[in-house]
């Protein structure tokens, strides 16, 4: 009786195309959108903060290097250490680190609005440009004597500060608490709109 | 010209055996649902296999290792020839299935290992295939009176197809068909369970002769099949009639698993007693 | 001429026909059911002529998943002699590459097939896509085998 | 290859201490066609007939535990989720549960239903899988390869919600990685009604009729309610028994959507495979009740870890998975000890195998067992002072080692 069964099976309209389908594995090598694929680094956008080589699960070993190998140049991959778990890419400060496709859905995320600022008092500072000079993210520049810090792409190492000759000429302000509040309702109030929305 | 003749007899048994394998393979995979491999692909294997380093394992009793799969396709280029290509008596083709059985058994026992010698035993102990052979060509020679495949065919040309007369018997020689085409349900002896059975420690060219041997002996089978009981006679018509053959012994390997030695030595005595009703049901078509 | 004739369609025939056999060195088995689902009706190998059977005899190609362990750091050799020439092995994943994520403070595995046996292929990833472990196999593989020839000198390859 | 027996050799029955004769010992793996994984089982025959088996288990020591030391959550997710490839989402979720319980707060229901489903949907692939693997023990390769396409349709569901097929690394403290939008759930749904219900219930159909499938399966290798208790037998295997046990009844969100254990009365190869397939059509059922009912809010909160010790239970694709685990504050694990179902399972092949009337069906019964040898044992004994591997991994002898030491 069940071979009746497995020759209705087969026999069926859908056993029957199934049957007569050559299935190619061209149409399956497409990835998917979340997929992870291994890290790729922009050197260019790197910071060399080190957060990335921190964060990979796989450490080093007699004789192999970690996945992710920290140089003065920036994070170094080594294809046949990692896993993909992309953890790089979720710690990295300015999206250096990109894994796959699952990067542009990230990409769609705010920017969570900075808890700090970097602020520099122009009658202390010397213009000596050290503060420059140490900066990872090339956020502060001497202009005339002065400093000015970018605050886009500051990343709040305080670098500057210990590097700096003056004593109070750098100083790290912490933003109003009411004001980063409003900040992240803003933020929220739009998320939640795009979402209703769809 | 005697020589050219079985030559060209041997060759063609061989590559059409392996093509028609690979169309078993092709069917079977079809009925899974996937693309399955190329037809020529049975043929392929034999010729990577011939060109592959080849060696005896230390355990293994040298002599026997070496000489099983040569005999093999010595045992099957006789029975081909004998059997198709000069149509001659059928008695020798049971005397090389019997000494097939008793070779299959020696490359179990030859080289030493458990899985083989199991696998050896499995196949020795499946008792069918000789005696479905044997009694439907003994029924064969009652009905007709000929023990030659010529003979037989003359009398078919008169009479009719033989199954017609003893289709129990017919039945029991297809079972035998079945038993030998590749992942049978009903020859546990190249389970995975034991690895490969008695073909686990054979390497390289060794390997390649075995699967030469198993070309000859699937086309043989089918030829014998269809000139003794189908009464065919046409080659064309039977290459159409292999392959036909060969897409109903796929679907019904491909649709069931393997049985435990046990329970395949039952179905083989089951079938091969079948035969005896040929004696005692009445065939009002004849 | 003929001698270089024959060789191309010995390797022309090897690389139509490739049997592998799958040795898990324990890896997380990940990268085995990947590799098990190449055989499966979406990917299957078995159209580019590549049939997989754990018989070490009759192999072709040994793909080695996994890091590997204690247990496995004499038999993983011993299996690779077992294999007949000419012979090829395939690392799959991170872990059969360098060891992966257990090679590393506190493990106790190897660091990846290659330095117990010669790896002639990678394919990273933790686990490759199936599509990957396909696309390395049939572009590798064929040339491997229709070159070895050339380059090992088929002396004892028959 | 081979261990050689010659004729006259006995095997001792450890239990009854009564001699038995042997023909040979037949060592089944560890690489081996039926085998997937590294594992030995040295049967012991004569003639056909299984007399004495033994399990030998320890090619997969790679030391996860005490990698584990020392790592902060997000990175020990990873390594607990490859304990094993199958049921790697019990593995991450059963250790992001262990953090959450000593963690302040509570993880987002949202989060906790996304992740029971991929939890459902990863069953169904495991329960497909460890059936074909049964189908491919007994060389019906027909099954197999329909049971793995039906598979490779809901690795695709997965695959849409996680972005991977296994490992995916869903899981995080308080919630699960990404949000998924109401489209990709109604698709997922769709596949599993369209595809995966009616391919599954055919199979069923035809394993439960099919006479050549019954002459292999029926009645071979039958687990006993003594054996589950000796042996500690879990999941399906103990439920096709007649046992109901399933840790889902006392998990979160499972008995909000009316989840009940299914059992089977048998116990043999049979029921195994079945219970499995009913499994799969229950968790479709599961699924689709969990997106109905799937709240609205985060998919992830923050949540602090405060540490402590903790012992989580979860049930794995296998059976009960249990992560005992000390956690420091902020989240770096101190110490973790990880108990997989099948190594429980895979050792009451021992009672079973012997008297099986030929290796196959002994073969068949390990296969039925839904064996997953990866995360099968993590142990190993080492001097320390020689800085040499004493035993590793023979349990039984482990065991006694362990035994003569401490008392
Ligand atoms: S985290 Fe980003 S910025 Fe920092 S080192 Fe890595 S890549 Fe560079
Ligand atoms: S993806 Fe994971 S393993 Fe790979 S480099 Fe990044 S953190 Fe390391
Ligand atoms: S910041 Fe410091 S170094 Fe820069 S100008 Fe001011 S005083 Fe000079
Ligand atoms: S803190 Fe120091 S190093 Fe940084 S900008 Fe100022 S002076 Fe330069
Ligand atoms: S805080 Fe860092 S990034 Fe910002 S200005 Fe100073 S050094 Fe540059
Ligand atoms: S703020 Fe300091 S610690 Fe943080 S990234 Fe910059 S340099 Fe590193
Ligand atoms: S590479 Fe990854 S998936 Fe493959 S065995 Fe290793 S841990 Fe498992
Ligand atoms: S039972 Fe173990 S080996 Fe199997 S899938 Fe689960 S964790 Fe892995």
């Amino acid at each position: 009786m069940s071979f009746q069964d497995f020759l209705n099976h087969i026999l069926s309209r859908e056993g029957v195309r199934r049957l007569l389908d050559a299935h190619s594995s061209k149409k399956y090598t497409v990835k998917p959108r979340r997929f992870r694929n291994f890290p790729t680094i922009d050197l260019e956008k790197c910071v060399v903060c080190g957060a990335c080589a921190d964060a990979c699960p796989v450490g080093p070993s007699d004789g192999k290097p970690p996945a992710l190998e920290m140089t003065d140049k920036g994070p170094v991959l080594h294809e046949d250490r990692c896993i993909r778990c992309g953890l790089c890419a979720e710690v990295c400060p300015v999206s250096a680190i990109q894994v796959g496709t699952l990067h542009e859905e990230r990409e769609e995320v705010v920017k969570p609005p900075k808890p700090a600022e970097i602020a520099v008092d122009p009658d202390l500072c010397i213009g000596c440009g050290r503060c420059e000079r140490v900066c990872p993210s090339d956020a502060i520049h001497v202009i005339d004597g002065t400093a000015e810090v970018d605050r886009e792409s500051c990343v709040l190492c305080e670098a500057c500060i210990d590097a700096c000759p003056v004593a109070g000429a750098i100083k790290l302000l912490p933003m109003d608490v009411e004001e980063l509040r409003r900040c992240w309702t803003k933020i929220v109030d739009t998320k939640r709109r795009e979402v209703g929305s769809r | 010209m005697i020589v050219i003749d079985t030559f060209v007899g041997v060759t063609e048994a061989f590559l059409v055996g392996s093509i028609y394998l690979g169309l078993h393979r092709k069917i079977m995979a079809r009925i899974q649902r996937r693309p399955g491999p190329p037809i020529i692909q049975e043929l392929l294997h034999t010729l990577k296999f011939l060109f592959k380093e080849g060696y005896a394992p230390i355990t293994s009793a040298e002599f026997l290792y070496w000489m099983v799969p040569v005999f093999n396709v010595i045992v099957w280029s006789s029975a081909v020839t004998i059997a198709a290509v000069y149509r001659g008596n059928l008695l020798p083709f049971f005397a090389f299935y019997a000494a097939y059985k008793v070779l299959s058994h020696g490359a179990g026992v030859s080289s030493g290992s458990t899985y083989t010698k199991i696998g050896g035993v499995r196949h020795a102990i499946m008792p069918a295939g000789e005696l479905a052979l044997a009694c439907s060509l003994i029924s064969a020679y009652f009905v007709t009176g000929h023990m030659d495949v010529s003979g037989i065919l003359a009398w078919e040309k008169t009479h009719g197809a033989l199954w017609r007369y003893i289709p129990f018997s017919t039945l029991a020689f297809f079972t035998l068909l079945w038993i030998d085409s590749p992942h049978s349900p009903l020859d546990p002896s190249k389970g995975y369970d034991i690895v490969e059975g008695y073909l686990t420690e054979y390497p390289g060219f060794l390997r390649s002769l075995m699967y030469t041997s198993e070309a000859i002996k699937y086309f043989c089978e089918l030829w014998v099949f269809q000139a003794v009981f189908l009464g065919i006679s046409d080659p064309v018509v039977h290459m159409f009639v292999m392959g036909g053959l060969t897409a109903i012994l796929a679907t019904l390997c491909a649709l069931t698993p393997i049985l435990t030695p046990y329970q395949a030595v039952g179905v083989h005595v089951t079938v091969a007693g079948l035969m005896f009703l040929d004696t005692l049901v009445p065939k009002p078509w004849i | 001429m003929v001698c270089c004739l024959l060789k191309k369609l010995k390797g022309l025939i090897r690389s139509r026909s490739i049997h592998v056999s799958v040795v898990n060195t324990g890896g997380c088995n990940g990268c085995d059911i990947e590799i098990l689902a190449c055989f499966t009706y979406r990917y299957d190998l078995e159209q580019y002529g590549i049939y997989y059977h754990n018989n070490p005899r009759k192999t072709d190609v040994l793909i080695v998943t996994g890091p590997v362990t204690e247990q496995w750091k004499d038999k993983l050799p011993k299996l690779y002699d077992k294999v007949p020439e000419p012979k090829a092995v395939v690392a799959v994943g991170s872990c059969a590459c360098s060891g992966g994520i257990f090679n590393q403070d506190g493990g106790r595995v190897g660091g990846g097939a290659a330095e117990f046996i010669p790896v002639d292929a990678e394919v990273p990833g933790c686990p490759p896509r199936p599509d990957e472990i396909v696309k390395a196999v049939v572009e590798v593989l064929p040339t491997f085998f229709r070159r070895w020839e050339f380059e090992r000198g088929g002396g004892d390859g028959r | 290859m081979a261990d050689k027996a010659p004729r006259g050799v006995t095997v001792i029955d450890l239990d009854t201490g009564e001699e038995k004769p042997i023909s040979h010992h037949v060592p089944v793996g560890p690489h081996h066609p039926i085998l997937k994984e590294p594992l030995r089982i040295k049967l012991a025959i004569r003639g056909e007939e299984v007399v004495d088996c033994k399990v030998e288990m320890g090619y997969c020591h790679r030391g996860i535990e005490k990698i584990m030391e020392g790592m902060p959550w997000q990175k020990a997710a990873f390594l607990a989720e490859r304990v094993c490839g199958i049921c790697s989402h019990a593995h991450n979720m059963c250790f992001i549960g262990a953090v959450e319980s000593v963690s302040e707060g509570e993880p987002a229901r949202r989060g906790l239903f996304l992740r029971y489903i991929v939890q459902e949907l990863d069953r169904i692939q495991s329960h497909l899988i460890a059936n074909a693997a049964y189908f491919y023990s007994i060389e019906h390769e027909t099954m197999f390869v329909w049971n793995m396409n039906t598979r490779e349709r809901v690795l695709d569901c997965i695959e849409k919600i996680t972005g991977n097929r296994i490992l995916t690394g869903w899981n995080v403290v308080g919630g699960v990685r990404l949000d998924v939008d109401e489209d990709t759930l109604n698709e997922v749904i769709e596949v599993l009604e369209e595809k995966v219900v009616p391919d599954v219930e055919t199979y069923r159909k035809i394993a439960s009729n099919d006479p050549f499938i019954k002459m292999r399966s029926r009645g071979v290798g039958v687990i006993t309610e003594d054996m589950i208790r000796r042996y500690r037998v879990v999941g399906p295997q103990a439920r096709a028994s007649g046992v109901a046990q399933d840790i889902r009844t006392i998990e979160p969100v499972y008995p909000e959507v009316g989840f009940r254990p299914i059992t089977r009365d048998h116990g043999d190869n049979l029921d195994r495979i079945l219970v499995r397939y009913d499994e799969v059509l229950q968790s479709v059922e599961l699924i689709e009740r969990m997106v109905e009912e799937l709240p609205r809010g985060d998919h992830r909160v923050e949540m602090k870890v405060e540490g402590g010790h903790v012992v989580n239970r979860t049930e794995a694709p296998r059976g009960e998975l249990v992560y005992d685990m000390e956690i420091s504050r902020g989240g770096v694990v101190k110490k973790a000890t990880i108990r997989t179902p099948s190594v429980p399972n895979i050792r009451v092949l021992e009672a079973i195998a012997p008297g099986a009337p030929s290796v196959a069906d002994a073969v068949a019964a390990y296969a039925s067992l839904d064996p997953c040898v990866a995360c099968n044992e993590r142990f190993i004994v080492i001097d320390r002072d020689k800085d040499e591997i004493v035993f590793s991994g023979k349990a039984r002898e482990v065991l006694r080692a362990c035994r003569s030491k401490t008392s």
